[in-house]
């Protein structure tokens, strides 16, 4: 079976779903999905090791060779994907029946069960495939269920949310479509791989600039770059704490990938970077999204909406590091990516704790919880410190090597930006510390306990993984760098084919 | 020959368009709708003809069918309480009735 | 001999459907009220179809397309007429007026 | 010479237009209708770069030789029904807002929304 | 245009239309969706729709002068972008000689069946139509999750009075009907299964069958139709497909081949081939059919809800005035 590992990634918690509906008890569908998640979890373990050890692995699927049929192309870069959608998803998921039952009606379970599956298969998709098409038609498979998850949530605005999300984001996939008939049209192909090689001898028309336009487009629009991510705020503020927590540590992620995939492999690195000014675009971007988005933050009230837009900060932090494009650059971003969603699965959860406790995640509900809720709000101030990128965090790691690499490639006033984004960082997480620990609590939160274990189990996880590979950085730098190098070295490294 | 009644069906389709946009009651562009799928159907068995490959016939049986399922629906739809109030253009239609 | 008849009459059929189907849609589109168009619609409708599908079965006498073409023609003969029914039932039910001469 | 392009540029045209009403018009289950027609126009795209002068459908039968291309039928038959996934959802969200609102216009809901918060 | 139910069906007109544009670009399976998908199922969901959320478009003030101007930049670009294409229909354009040659010279070698699409949809694009089953369910769960709710007696009592009224009114409807719907699945049987020789396969199938049902719901009444299909069932036949569909990629996978991979279902890959081309259409087949019927279903379902309450203020209304 050791052979068949990528579509098994895969198609486990795809068939999982339906066979969701087949239990009726919430309870065992839960465990049924914890258990899943495990599995994919486990795959994406061993899948890691398979690559880190043996290079590229491809799977062709339906024994059909690459141009005809669809293959399964995992390098390092796919594999650390998948390591963290179906690690977070696990982990995320322990915490997920306690919550889920006060947040969604009896006879809604087992379909939020099911949409989460299906949304994880998709993701999980999109990162495995190495086919042009394939990468929409998942897309689409983890959009439709996020839409729906999303709209479970209890307030009438999740409806809203959910609406503005759906048609933004099919806008995007419709734009990632017509790129991809773009490049179909010039090279006749839609395998990634054949695509990079037969590319170039077209790159210079305008058919091809025009398609990596819209590519580049609508995965800007599922990414919520900084001006189109207008989308982003309402939806993880009104989704179900858990939705936020999965989405939040991950969606964003994998569209990160796909702007990686799309620019470095399948492109190419001289085209992307000639193309348009994509460089210095990004570049300032990134830096309007990191300013913009944590001076929004500092004025919420509602924390959900706080972390939501310093997510759109630390994307754009990621979009610098990418707009660097150096290996360096790539490896910080990619290493950010790993923070990032440690960071917010912990902080999100933390959330849904308080929601669980509090019915609310209000500023002035917070006041004095540092007493009543020590472990959560612990939690929250340890993830919050990694935001800032305080040392012996993850954020200060891959902060670290974000200002390596703008330094190296001589780019002073960005090194700097960065540091006094994260100082805007200091002032939002503050306001939270400040309200926890140093106000009494409000007449209605005296009672309040602390969040029941089956919370803290998985958020005490998160934070000590965020303390962990802040402190032991071997793992997760080598991981990146080897990605990072193989993008540069192009898609077509040693094959092993299976 | 074949060019020259799909043609004529092409014409009558405009005009069908023509009323389905001018309105101005609900059951004037169901009408309307209603005989354009049925020019459909005709221009799909001549297009077969036409491109020499008379065998995809099925489409225009499922085209048949489907505009046989929309005017029911909308007959349907029709009595809820909704459809009651009629729009500004009908009104006038109503007046000069 | 025989070819040419068929072309013959399938040529006929044909013209005679086109222009069953012009009349029609002038008659949709110049008739004053509701009711004088859907006459319009309802009688051309069936027979044009009708015409014309015969034609094209001349066109072309072997077995599946032929078979094909008559389920076509039956399914119109049955639905056309019906819906344009249901149709003026429902403007009849929710009490649409038809346009009386106004001399 | 470049008439060789004009239903490409046709089919822009009305992928444009789709596009349009769904960011311009404030009525949601128009914008909806505008998201079909924007990817309908996408799928005719497909189709019609698929088109071989001369060819045929791709059903293989005796004495035919030139065949259209069946790869983006494929990929359209697919995206066709993602387009009616994502219709159907959207749908059910605007029936949703609805009875939540108790309007479907963009406007007075964010009114409400403001007035929420 | 400020009504919405005459944008429905223009919407439904511009469906019915680019079906024909398909039909002469040589697309018929497509245009054979699209007929009853773009044409049929989409706008009768909008029409459900509007019939609970209101049929008139309040006007809007503000003038888009920024949705314009993306748009126009947009169009611009594509434009822009049309000017390299390889032109229309040309036989030499990259698309025609790169992968597509390999799928019309040699799929009658490798899966023996007529219908190029289909060869390519099931076995080497086999995937991807996995993937568009799961969305499909996936759409399905979505709309259960948003729009089912657990039915209680008044609303029945509201959708028989429809019923009654139906009854009334379209008596001849009802009988044309039911001559009609036992010939519907008997065609949607012959499309299922001749999907390998002409346009058709499990999809269209799965549509037609579904809208057999519905037509038969929107003419005797949901509660009638509620008695004849039971909601609980077309779940499991919804998740069955998809499982279906699955498991005959990892039988498969456990017969040592890849995931998929039908020349593993039987000694001759071809005859291996055919076998697992009829079982996922049949598992497609069976998710459509099912998820439409839900779809529909869970709609109306709300609207008959709307609908009993409606009366119920009514009435209220009515005694109120009464009594003063």
């Amino acid at each position: 079976m050791l052979a068949h590992l990528p579509i098994l990634q895969v198609i486990v918690p795809l068939m999982a779903a339906p066979l969701c509906l087949l239990i009726v008890r919430p309870r065992l569908v839960w465990l049924f999905t914890l258990i899943v998640s495990g599995l994919a979890f486990l795959i994406s373990v061993l899948l890691l090791q398979q690559v880190m050890a043996s290079g590229t692995i491809i799977y062709g699927l339906g024994g059909w060779d690459a141009p005809w049929g669809i293959e399964y192309r995992i390098d390092q870069l796919n594999a650390l994907l998948l390591l963290i959608i179906s690690a977070i998803s696990t982990i995320v998921l322990l915490a997920a029946h306690t919550s889920i039952r006060q947040e969604i009606s009896e006879d809604r379970q087992t379909f939020f069960y099911v949409l989460y599956l299906l949304s994880l298969a998709g993701m999980l998709g999109i990162v495995a495939t190495g086919d042009a098409f394939n990468v929409f038609v998942f897309l689409e498979i983890s959009s439709l269920s996020a839409y729906a998850l999303i709209a479970l949530g209890k307030d009438r605005r999740a409806l809203w949310a959910s609406y503005q999300y759906l048609i933004m984001g099919t806008i995007g996939a419709t734009f990632i479509l017509i790129g991809i008939g773009l490049m179909y049209q010039m090279t006749g192909t839609l395998n990634m791989d054949d695509l990079s090689r037969r590319l170039p001898e077209v790159a210079n028309t305008r058919t091809v600039f025009t398609a990596f336009a819209f590519v580049i487009v609508g995965v800007c629009l599922k990414l919520a770059l900084f001006p189109l991510h207008l989308w982003l705020p309402n939806a993880y503020a009104y989704a179900p704490s858990i939705v936020t927590a999965f989405f939040a540590a991950t969606a964003t992620k994998v569209a990160i990938y796909l702007l990686i995939r799309f620019t470095f492999s399948v492109f190419g690195l001289s085209f992307s970077f000639t193309a348009l000014p994509l460089q210095i675009l990004f570049l300032i971007l990134g830096l309007a999204g990191i300013f913009v988005a944590s001076t929004i933050a500092i004025y919420q009230t509602n924390i959900k909406h706080l972390f939501a837009y310093s997510s759109i900060a630390q994307i754009g932090y990621m979009i610098v590091g990418f707009s660097i494009s150096t290996t360096t650059g790539l490896m910080a971003t990619l290493l950010h990516v790993f923070n990032h969603a440690l960071m917010k699965g912990a902080l999100f959860l933390a959330l849904g704790a308080v929601m669980y406790r509090i019915g609310s995640v209000q500023l002035n509900q917070f006041q004095g919880l540092g007493r009543q809720m020590p472990f959560t709000m612990a939690a929250i101030v340890i993830g919050g410190l990694s935001l800032i990128g305080v040392p012996l965090t993850v954020g200060f790691v891959s902060k670290w090597y974000l200002i390596l690499a703008a330094i190296e490639n001589g780019w002073w006033p960005v090194a700097v930006l960065i540091l006094l984004g994260s100082l805007l960082a200091v002032v939002y997480v503050w306001r939270l510390v400040e309200a926890a620990y140093f106000k009494s609590p409000l007449a209605a939160n005296e009672t309040v306990k602390e969040a029941p274990l089956s919370f803290l189990i998985p958020i005490w996880i998160l934070v000590i993984a965020n303390l962990y590979f802040g402190i032991d950085t071997r793992l997760s730098v080598e991981v990146a760098q080897a990605a990072s190098q193989g993008l540069f070295g192009g898609l077509s490294g040693v094959g092993v084919n299976q | 020959m074949l060019i020259a009644a799909t043609i004529a069906i092409l014409v009558v389709m405009i005009l069908a368009i023509a009323r389905a946009i001018m309105g101005p009651t609900l059951y004037d562009r169901i009408l309307a709708v209603n005989m354009f799928g049925t020019k459909t159907v005709l221009l799909i068995s001549l297009l077969g003809f036409v491109m020499g490959r008379p065998e995809f016939l099925d489409i225009a049986i499922v085209y048949a069918l489907i505009n046989f399922i929309s005017v029911i629906a909308v007959l349907r739809h029709s009595d809820s309480t909704i459809f009651k109030a009629p729009q500004p253009a009908e009104k006038e239609a109503e007046k000069n009735s | 001999m025989m070819d040419t008849l068929m072309n013959i009459s399938s040529t006929l059929f044909l013209l005679t459907g086109s222009f069953l189907c012009i009349s029609g849609g002038v008659g949709i589109l110049r008739f004053p009220d509701f009711y004088t168009r859907m006459h319009a619609v309802g009688v051309t409708d069936t027979s044009a179809t009708a015409m014309i599908l015969i034609g094209l079965m001349l066109q072309n006498p072997d077995g599946l397309v032929v078979i094909k073409l008559i389920i076509i023609l039956l399914m119109t003969l049955f639905i056309s007429p019906t819906a344009s029914h249901a149709l003026a039932r429902a403007a009849i039910h929710n009490n649409h007026k038809p346009v009386l001469d106004k001399t | 010479m470049l008439l060789g392009l004009y239903n490409y540029w046709i089919v822009v045209v009305l992928m444009m237009i789709g596009f349009y009403i769904v960011i311009a018009h404030g009525n949601l289950i128009k914008k909806i209708v505008g998201l079909t027609i924007f990817q309908t126009s996408v799928f005719i795209f497909y189709i019609s770069m698929a088109k071989v002068e001369g060819g045929t459908a791709p059903i293989i039968a005796e004495g035919i030789k030139l065949f259209s291309n069946p790869l983006p039928h494929v990929l359209i038959l697919t995206a066709i029904v993602v387009g009616i996934a994502t219709t159907a959802v959207g749908l059910a969200l605007v029936v949703r807002i609805k009875e939540a609102y108790g309007s479907i216009e963009e406007e007075e809901i964010q009114k409400k929304d403001n007035l929420d918060c | 245009m400020k009504d919405l139910l005459a944008v429905v069906m223009l919407a439904g007109i511009y469906g019915l239309l680019s079906a024909s544009f398909f039909v002469t670009m040589d697309a018929v399976d497509v245009a054979f969706t699209e007929a009853s998908v773009g044409a049929g199922i989409s706008t009768l969901l909008m029409l459900v729709t509007i019939t609970m959320t209101g049929r008139s478009e309040h006007p809007t003030r503000h003038k888009p002068v920024l949705a314009l101007a993306v748009v126009v930049i947009t169009g611009g670009l594509l434009i822009y972008g049309t000017l390299d294409m390889p032109h229309f229909g040309y036989a030499e354009a990259p698309v025609h000689t790169h992968v597509a040659p390999h799928y019309i010279n040699d799929s009658m070698q490798e899966i023996g069946i007529p219908n190029i699409v289909t060869s390519v949809l099931a076995s080497y694009r086999g995937f991807d139509t996995f993937g568009e089953v799961v969305v499909i369910f996936t759409a399905g769960m979505g709309i259960l999750a948003l729009l089912s709710m657990v039915r209680r007696r008044e609303d029945s009592a509201s959708s028989d009075s429809l019923n009654d009224s139906m009854h009334e009114q379209y008596l001849v409807l009802r009988i044309v009907t039911k001559i009609l719907i036992p010939f519907i699945l008997l065609f949607a049987l012959y499309v299922q299964f001749h999907g390998d020789y002409g346009p058709g396969g499990g999809f269209q199938a799965g549509v037609i069958f579904a809208a057999a049902i519905i037509l038969y719901a929107m003419l005797f009444g949901m509660s009638t139709a509620r008695r004849v299909i039971n909601q609980s069932y077309i779940r499991f036949f919804a998740a069955i497909g998809v499982l279906l569909y699955g498991c005959v990629g990892v039988v498969s996978l456990l017969n040592g081949k890849n995931f998929l991979d039908y020349s593993a279902l039987s000694a001759d890959p071809v005859a291996g081939q055919h076998l697992g081309i009829l079982l996922i259409e049949l598992g497609v087949g069976f998710t459509v059919a099912s998820v439409m019927v839900i779809i529909f279903f869970n709609f109306e379902g709300r609207r008959e809800k709307l609908q009993s309450q409606e009366n119920k203020n009514n009435e209220n209304n009515n005694k109120g005035n009464k009594k003063t």
